[in-house]
């Protein structure tokens, strides 16, 4: 039985947990921590993933889940935001795993020329976001807005097709997708379609 | 034999526009032989359909017809002004010759009228903004293409005004208070800033005063030569299109009844409209 | 039963209801991830009036929390009365401490000038814009600026520019002179002098744009380039304070108010309020650099 | 001295606030009670639950006292109170045939199914001032009421009832343009998102139903006069008020209170008729909070003026009528102009001295140049 | 007979609040929302090409009680606490086992009756505002 | 070699606004000419003979039959070449002269003569040089050279209108009444002109009601009578040169 969050401000924690996002976003790569509230999500979403969740949606956006315990996050999420579920391909956030197989990618919204924000924003958990290599990890080099002149950071648990699905879907400025990734340890990073990527 | 079929500029093929409904019907129940271009059934204008013909570099092209038989509606539709219902057009200098123009994303038909093509309205209030100045009106053209550097554009803008001869004291002044045939030579300007190879003319010295009407003339066709642009003129004057054309298109309803060179459009016409039409010019 | 307490209503904290900040914030991350491009949103009424500051209000209250430290200017003044009003509410609203002093402040609300004291990185910096498009002046349909904007259609604004090069020998924007941002987007700077212009490119802040009136959000991110339009022969400048300075710090690398006594007689006088009350008072605040600042010789 | 801002700005706008307050209480009158204002200023409230987008006629009138009886700014309190409330409900679709009539009025027939009720209007009130109002006390108002109350009808009491519609006399003669589903008819919220041009017709009616009487007024009007193409006839127009019903967090439909609008259905010719059609009808609606005759007449024009293709007259153009008549956002810009600018004064200051310098520079060489030459 | 709800909106509160008053002493009452005014956005359409659009807010009262174990919720138009505690407990009690059907029902009928007769009063004030083409021909 | 061989060719109008009258104005044509070779028609008003010319020339449409021309390219059916094909042929072989100049209003005698030169030679004064040495051999009046040929005499049109035909060596020549309104002095320098063409390897078809042009310049004679070709002789007088 899922339940309401009781611990949660929707007040206070969402202006402090959007803050974290904003401040992510602006300086791409940079890792944050996103944590302080005891909630209890269902199993196959990060803690840290849930907490955007519930700084970003309401009854007025539409998120969608594609990751294996979609039905209990579906629901979850729905229950302590507001914010339907819908498909892929119509939703303002989608939440997925680093190991699902990135074609999902191509399937969402990535916006108009005369609208570029109508795009999906994806929440993608993965196992470990870090400043210093670790066995398996990727290692992105992340330049452009927001970023001074270069950033390094390295991702573990997330396929690598991901990083060229988004390169395609982003190949024509300003059309494209914004990413924000989480950990195990509440820790989240932001990689705007702004970004360009360099990983090895 | 020898035939330099490849040798197009552009190739226009089942150009068509039709406003309103569209079906089998509306394209097969109208034309010349209909005497109209309505549609009996569900009351669609066809502008033209099956507009098909190749324009060859350096050449010039006349489409000749009363008003409202769709020889505007070509060259519209060609420079983008007009969305086409049907058809393909390809240009030989573009990036690809094998894609169809018409389908080309907003931003590419923006770099193909700016730099591949030329525009020249009948009302010069349609190819000239009159908030800025006749240099400014150059400049707009040249921006585009990437120059960015005052002096240039305004040297290549007096250039282009002593071709056209405007008093290249007029640079920078508004063609608002110009006299019509001067605001037809900036226009004219405008459209060959950025050496075009393909230029349309849409009625261009209709309205205007006789005297004025041959000086506009004699300057198309020098630049003609000089330039050696192709060009297509839409004009329902024959005498424009004798002065003007290596070949003409006669339209009505709509449809291309005859094409031809166009010395023997007017001396030895085919089809009964087109006969109808000669003998009328005096 | 319960008492009747009829017309007892307590204010939501900073104001708007949490559904509208929301949609605000959402926008606010799609503004930073697309520098420049202007983000439609819903601008919710404020109790002040649309031009007086609406836009950067939507911004300062759907972002700021607990611990935010305030401070607004305008007119690079923190004690105009349009500034004391927006603080007086801010404070009101959300009981957050305020400040004059540029560099303790996180968040920094401003109508026309960017601080002559050089932002930090953890600062946002919200301006209140009058006009966010700048093709407005040559396209009077939003639905062709947006056209224009979607396919980088910028030749009507340059031609504007040589217009006025032509007719006055110098690009005539004072205020509010159109940018280039991350190569892409022409951008409105709100009102800003161009002395304060190249001090959004590359800045280490955050900078966030708020029209409401026109419900337009945009974002200028940390180590942006924002260039200031211009030709290869003719070259965007500040403004020209040559020969005049402060007449109470003798500083003449500041903008510069000009001061018309009763008697006609004129004065300049360092505009940023807090950045005088700081060199009055012997401190070393830090200013910013850019090119056009270094060559002032002093 | 020049116009500076100096410190001491907190205090002045401190003040100032005291200064109105005092102007207001100044006399030392009767304070006026809400209750009063609500029944006695009844049209007055009307415009601000209108203008103002919230239907909550106790706190116009509170507004409406605050700000010393301008309507303007009362209906901007309220748009910047509605700012602060959650919106936790949307009704189900109001049917306004259930509407309880007062006043139903037909100019396109004599007779229409009903009659023709004039209920409360000041069309005929014969503009003349009554300066006897001037002496009004309680006992007045209580005699007026007793004798309004037991004047005799001279007709049978007739059952209230719901009334057939003048439009639908007319669809059944098929004499009304059919709905054209190529139009755009989602439904859009413009106080959720910001209106895009081309704009949907849900937008663009509920952005007239918020919109200042008087822009709605002008902007009609001008489309009457000439600078547009619209000759509308009055179908009818209705008043009266209709019942709400929402549902609850456990999905039942309950009712949950009336509100009163006017309801306008304007008759003009059809614009653009395909070809080989009859000429038809079509009919442009206005609805507002409250009684407001003018607004929902203008309202029902500006709709069909909107829905013509030729974008060249004033009051067709969707961003032209939409962006003029929001009255608190015109107001507001408007007044922005008394704030202080003179930054930016400053920075078009130098422009315009390095230009004269240049130009009188140009002069002096050329006089130069003519002298010696 | 109208729907009870039309009746709780429309009577006078303080009859309502009598009642309620009554019935609340014998229950176990928890607030779960105390009476918050907030916004209902109302839908309208027009009459010819029912084009639905979104007409205004209206101000709204609503709380969620608990009685007896039994939820209810009260929704008014306008700034009600009081109207919308009686609604929500009303939604609630009639949910409930062991009621007292009786006393709800009669106020209902009594206070309908009220409501009608003052609508009806009023409609006839409207009447005599109709235009009689006919009565006017004969005279 | 041959340049052009004629065969089957006729032309019949079908006039539809004069209730579909048909007129058959050349019927079943047969010749062909050699490259360098100057051909002769003659033959009464309304025999065919510019019916023909035109026919060549393509301002008129053949109704059957058939008119190889070896260009430089190869061989070509001028009844059946596109119309790209003709327009780039009469911009670089085949040209005509007409009897009557059209005229072109504000373009003086050597720019209307340069006209065809200004397509290929970019540099207009060295263009205008080549015409003022042929305007000079055809005698026409200095003064007249910078003014509009609309006011000018018969004969000074026809000298611009001939001047404007060979200026640049056509390949293959049309003309129609080279010498009509000529004194005997131009019309011995339009002989020489034209026999100098046919030095330097031209063909030329041209009609002529005088016999001493003919006489003086074609290689053989075709007369026509009534759209067909009566008899095609060789020019005794050329035979020996």
């Amino acid at each position: 039985m899922l339940n309401r969050e009781s611990h949660y401000d929707e007040v206070f924690d969402a202006q402090l947990h959007f803050r974290i996002i904003l401040d992510a976003m602006a300086k791409p790569g940079i890792i944050k921590t996103i944590d302080g509230v005891k909630i209890n999500p269902p199993q196959g979403i990060h803690h840290a993933s849930s907490l955007i969740g519930f700084a970003l949606l309401n009854a007025d956006t539409c998120f969608s889940s594609v990751q294996l315990n979609q039905k209990e996050i579906a629901e979850y999420l729905l229950l302590n935001t507001g914010a339907p579920f819908v498909t892929e391909a119509s939703a303002d956030f989608i939440f997925m795993d680093g190991m699902q197989p990135a074609e999902l990618i191509a399937s969402i919204k990535f916006g108009t020329l005369e609208y570029p924000e109508n795009s999906a924003t994806i929440i993608i958990d993965v196992e470990e976001i870090s400043d210093s290599m670790n066995e398996g990890s990727l290692s992105l080099i992340l330049s452009g807005p927001g970023i001074e002149n270069q950033h390094r950071v390295f991702i573990k648990g997330m396929g690598e097709q991901i990083i060229s699905f988004r390169s395609e879907v982003n190949a024509e400025y300003p059309l494209g997708i914004d990413m924000i990734l989480t950990d195990l340890n509440n820790r989240m990073i932001c990689i705007p379609r702004t970004s360009k990527i360099v990983h090895e | 034999m020898i035939r330099n079929d490849d040798n197009w500029l552009l190739r226009v093929r089942n150009l068509t526009k039709i406003y309103g409904a569209y079906n089998e019907q509306t394209v097969a129940r109208t034309g010349p032989e209909f005497n109209s271009n309505i549609c009996p059934d569900n009351g669609s204008i066809v502008a033209c359909a099956d507009i098909n013909f190749d324009l060859y570099p350096g050449e010039v092209l006349g489409i000749v017809g009363e008003s409202g038989s769709g020889k505007s509606t070509i060259v519209k539709l060609l420079y983008f002004d007009l969305e086409k219902t049907n058809g393909e057009a390809f240009l030989k200098p573009y990036e690809n010759d094998t894609l169809n123009i018409l389908d080309e994303s907003n931003q590419k038909k923006k770099f193909i009228r700016n730099n591949l093509m030329g525009m020249v309205y009948q009302n010069p209030r349609d190819g000239l903004n009159f908030n800025f100045s006749s240099g400014g009106n150059i400049g707009e053209k040249l921006i585009m293409s990437g120059n960015m550097h005052v002096g240039n554009i305004r040297n290549r803008a007096t250039e282009l005004l002593s071709k056209t001869e405007v008093p290249v004291q007029r640079l920078d002044d508004l063609p608002a208070f110009f006299s019509g045939g001067m605001q037809q030579r900036v226009q004219i300007s405008k459209a060959i800033a950025n050496n075009p190879p393909l230029l349309f003319l849409d009625e261009v010295t209709t309205g205007l005063d006789v005297s004025v009407q041959a000086k506009v003339l004699d300057l198309i066709r020098e630049m003609q030569q000089e330039l050696g642009i192709a060009m297509i003129v839409v004009s329902h004057d024959l005498s424009v299109i004798r002065m003007l054309t290596d070949r003409t298109m006669v339209m009505k309803n709509g449809r291309i009844v005859e094409s031809g060179l166009t010395d023997q459009i007017l001396q030895d016409p085919q089809h009964e409209y087109a006969q109808l039409l000669v003998s009328s010019l005096l | 039963m319960i008492d009747n307490n009829k017309y007892i209503n307590k204010y939501n904290f900073a104001f708007i209801d949490e559904a509208t900040k929301k949609e605000i914030r959402r926008k606010l991350l799609k503004a930073v991830a697309i520098p420049g491009y202007q983000v439609p949103y819903s601008s919710p009424e404020m109790p002040i009036s649309r031009g007086w500051g609406t836009g950067g209000l939507h911004v300062t209250l759907a972002i700021i929390g607990k611990d935010d430290v305030f401070k607004i200017i305008d007119q690079g003044s923190d004690a105009s009365v349009n500034a004391c009003n927006l603080r007086d509410f801010v404070h009101t609203m959300t009981n957050v401490r305020t400040t004059f002093d540029t560099a303790e402040a996180t968040l920094i609300q401003t109508r026309h000038r960017i601080t002559e004291e050089a932002l930090l990185p953890h600062q946002i910096y919200i301006y209140q814009v009058p006009q966010p498009e700048p093709l407005r002046s040559v396209e009077r349909y939003e639905n062709k600026t947006r056209q224009m904007h979607a396919e980088g259609d910028y030749a009507k604004m340059f031609v504007s520019l040589y217009e006025s090069i032509v007719l006055h020998g110098a690009v005539m924007h004072g205020a509010d002179y159109p940018v280039m941002v991350n190569d892409r987007y022409i951008m409105a700077p709100s009102p800003i002098p161009k002395w304060d212009v190249p001090n959004l490119n590359h800045s280490k802040a955050l900078h966030l744009f708020g029209a409401g009136r026109e419900k337009r959000l945009y974002a200028v991110p940390p180590f942006t380039k924002v260039a200031p339009l211009e030709f290869i022969d003719v070259k965007f400048d500040i403004e020209n304070f040559s020969g005049k300075k402060c007449y109470k710090t003798s500083s003449n690398k500041a903008f510069l108010d000009e001061l018309i006594y009763d008697d006609g007689s004129k004065n300049y006088v360092i505009n940023d309020s807090n950045y005088l009350d700081k060199l009055m008072e012997n401190e070393t605040p830090q200013q910013h650099t850019n090119p056009y600042i270094n060559k002032i010789a002093l | 001295m020049g116009y500076v801002a100096v410190k001491g700005g907190a205090d002045a706008i401190y003040n100032s606030r005291e200064l109105i307050e005092f102007y207001r209480l100044k006399d030392a009158s009767t304070p006026l009670e809400i209750k009063e204002i609500k029944s006695q200023l009844r049209l007055a409230i009307d415009k601000i639950i209108g203008e103002g987008g919230l239907y909550a006629p106790e706190y116009a009138a509170i507004a409406l006292k605050q700000a010393e009886g301008d309507l303007f700014e009362a209906a901007f309190i309220i748009r910047a109170f509605r700012t602060t409330l959650q919106r936790r409900f949307y009704s189900e679709r109001i049917n306004t045939r259930e509407m309880f009539v007062k006043r139903k009025i037909s100019a396109s027939f004599r007779e229409i199914p009903g009659g023709q009720i004039l209920g409360p209007t000041r069309d005929y009130t014969q503009r003349i001032l009554d300066t006897a109002k001037a002496f009004e006390t309680i006992d007045d108002v209580k005699l007026f009421i007793d004798k309004f109350k037991k004047q005799s009808n001279n007709k049978q009491s007739e059952p209230i009832q719901e009334y057939e519609k003048i439009i639908d006399q007319l669809k059944k003669e098929g004499l009304l343009k059919s709905v054209d589903f190529k139009e755009d008819r989602t439904i859009l919220d413009i106080t959720r998102e910001a209106i895009k041009f081309p704009a949907p017709r849900s937008a663009r009616l509920q952005m007239m139903a918020r919109s200042e009487t008087g822009g709605l007024m002008a902007m009609g009007y001008s489309s009457m006069r000439g600078f547009g193409t619209i000759h509308p006839t009055v179908g009818e127009l209705r008043y009266g008020s209709i019942p709400i019903r929402l549902k609850d967090p456990s999905g039942k439909i309950r009712y949950v209170g009336k509100i009163e609008v006017t309801e306008a259905e304007m008759i003009s010719d059809a614009l653009e008729v395909e070809k080989k059609e009859s000429p038809k009808y079509m009919v442009g609606y206005g609805l507002c909070f409250g009684q407001n005759d003018t607004k929902a007449i203008c309202m029902g024009m500006l709709d069909v003026s909107m829905r013509s293709k030729d974008q060249s007259l004033p009051a067709n153009d969707q961003e032209f009528v939409l962006f003029h008549t929001e009255g608190i956002e015109s107001m507001g810009f408007t007044n922005h102009l008394k704030l202080p600018h003179y930054v930016t004064f400053q920075s078009s200051l130098s422009n315009m001295r390095d230009a004269v310098e240049r130009k009188s520079e140009k002069k002096e060489m050329l006089t130069k140049e003519l002298t010696e030459g | 007979m109208n729907e009870i709800d039309y009746v709780l909106c429309e009577c006078a509160l303080s009859a309502l609040q009598e009642l309620v008053e009554i019935l609340e002493k014998e229950c176990q009452i928890e607030i779960v929302k105390t009476p918050t005014i907030c916004m209902t956005m109302i839908e309208a359409e027009d009459s010819v090409e029912l084009q639905p659009f979104y007409l205004g807010e209206a101000l709204t009262t609503e709380s969620e009680l608990i009685v007896d174990g039994k939820i209810g919720y009260g929704i008014c138009l306008g700034d009600e606490p009081v109207r919308s505690y009686c609604i929500a407990f009303v939604d609630a009690y009639l949910k409930k086992e062991g009621r007292n059907t009786m006393v709800l029902l009669n106020f209902i009928r009594e206070h309908n009756k009220i409501i009608e007769e003052e609508r009806q009063e009023e409609h006839a004030y409207i009447m005599r505002t109709k235009v009689d083409f006919k009565l006017m021909e004969q005279e | 070699m041959k340049i052009l061989e004629v065969s089957g060719l006729s032309k019949t109008f079908n006039l539809h606004i004069l209730h579909n009258k048909k007129i058959e104005a050349l019927k079943n044509i047969d010749f062909s000419m050699e490259e360098g070779e100057i051909i002769g028609l003659t033959g009464k008003s309304g025999s065919g003979k510019s019916s023909l010319m035109k026919c060549i020339y393509r301002t008129y449409l053949a109704s059957t039959g058939t008119i190889l021309y070896h260009s430089d390219k190869g061989k070509k059916d001028l009844v059946q070449a596109s119309d790209h094909e003709m327009i780039e042929l009469r911009k670089t072989e085949i040209t005509y002269c007409s009897q009557f100049l059209s005229v072109i209003p504000r373009v003086t005698a050597i720019d209307v003569v340069c006209e065809n030169l200004f397509r290929v030679e970019k540099n207009k004064e060295i263009a205008r040089a080549k015409a003022r040495e042929i305007l000079a051999y055809l005698g026409l009046a200095e003064e007249l050279w910078d003014a509009f040929p609309a006011t000018f005499s018969g004969g000074e049109q026809q000298r611009i209108n001939l001047a404007r035909a060979v200026l640049g060596n056509p390949k293959f020549l049309l003309i129609d009444e080279p010498t009509a309104s000529l004194d005997a002095k131009t019309k011995e320098a339009v002989i020489r002109l034209i026999l100098n063409l046919k030095k330097q390897g031209s063909s030329v078809i041209c009609i002529s009601h005088d016999d001493y042009t003919i006489d003086q310049l074609v290689d053989r004679n075709i007369e026509m009578q009534n759209g067909t070709i009566v008899s095609i002789q060789s020019n005794p007088k050329k035979e020996n040169s």
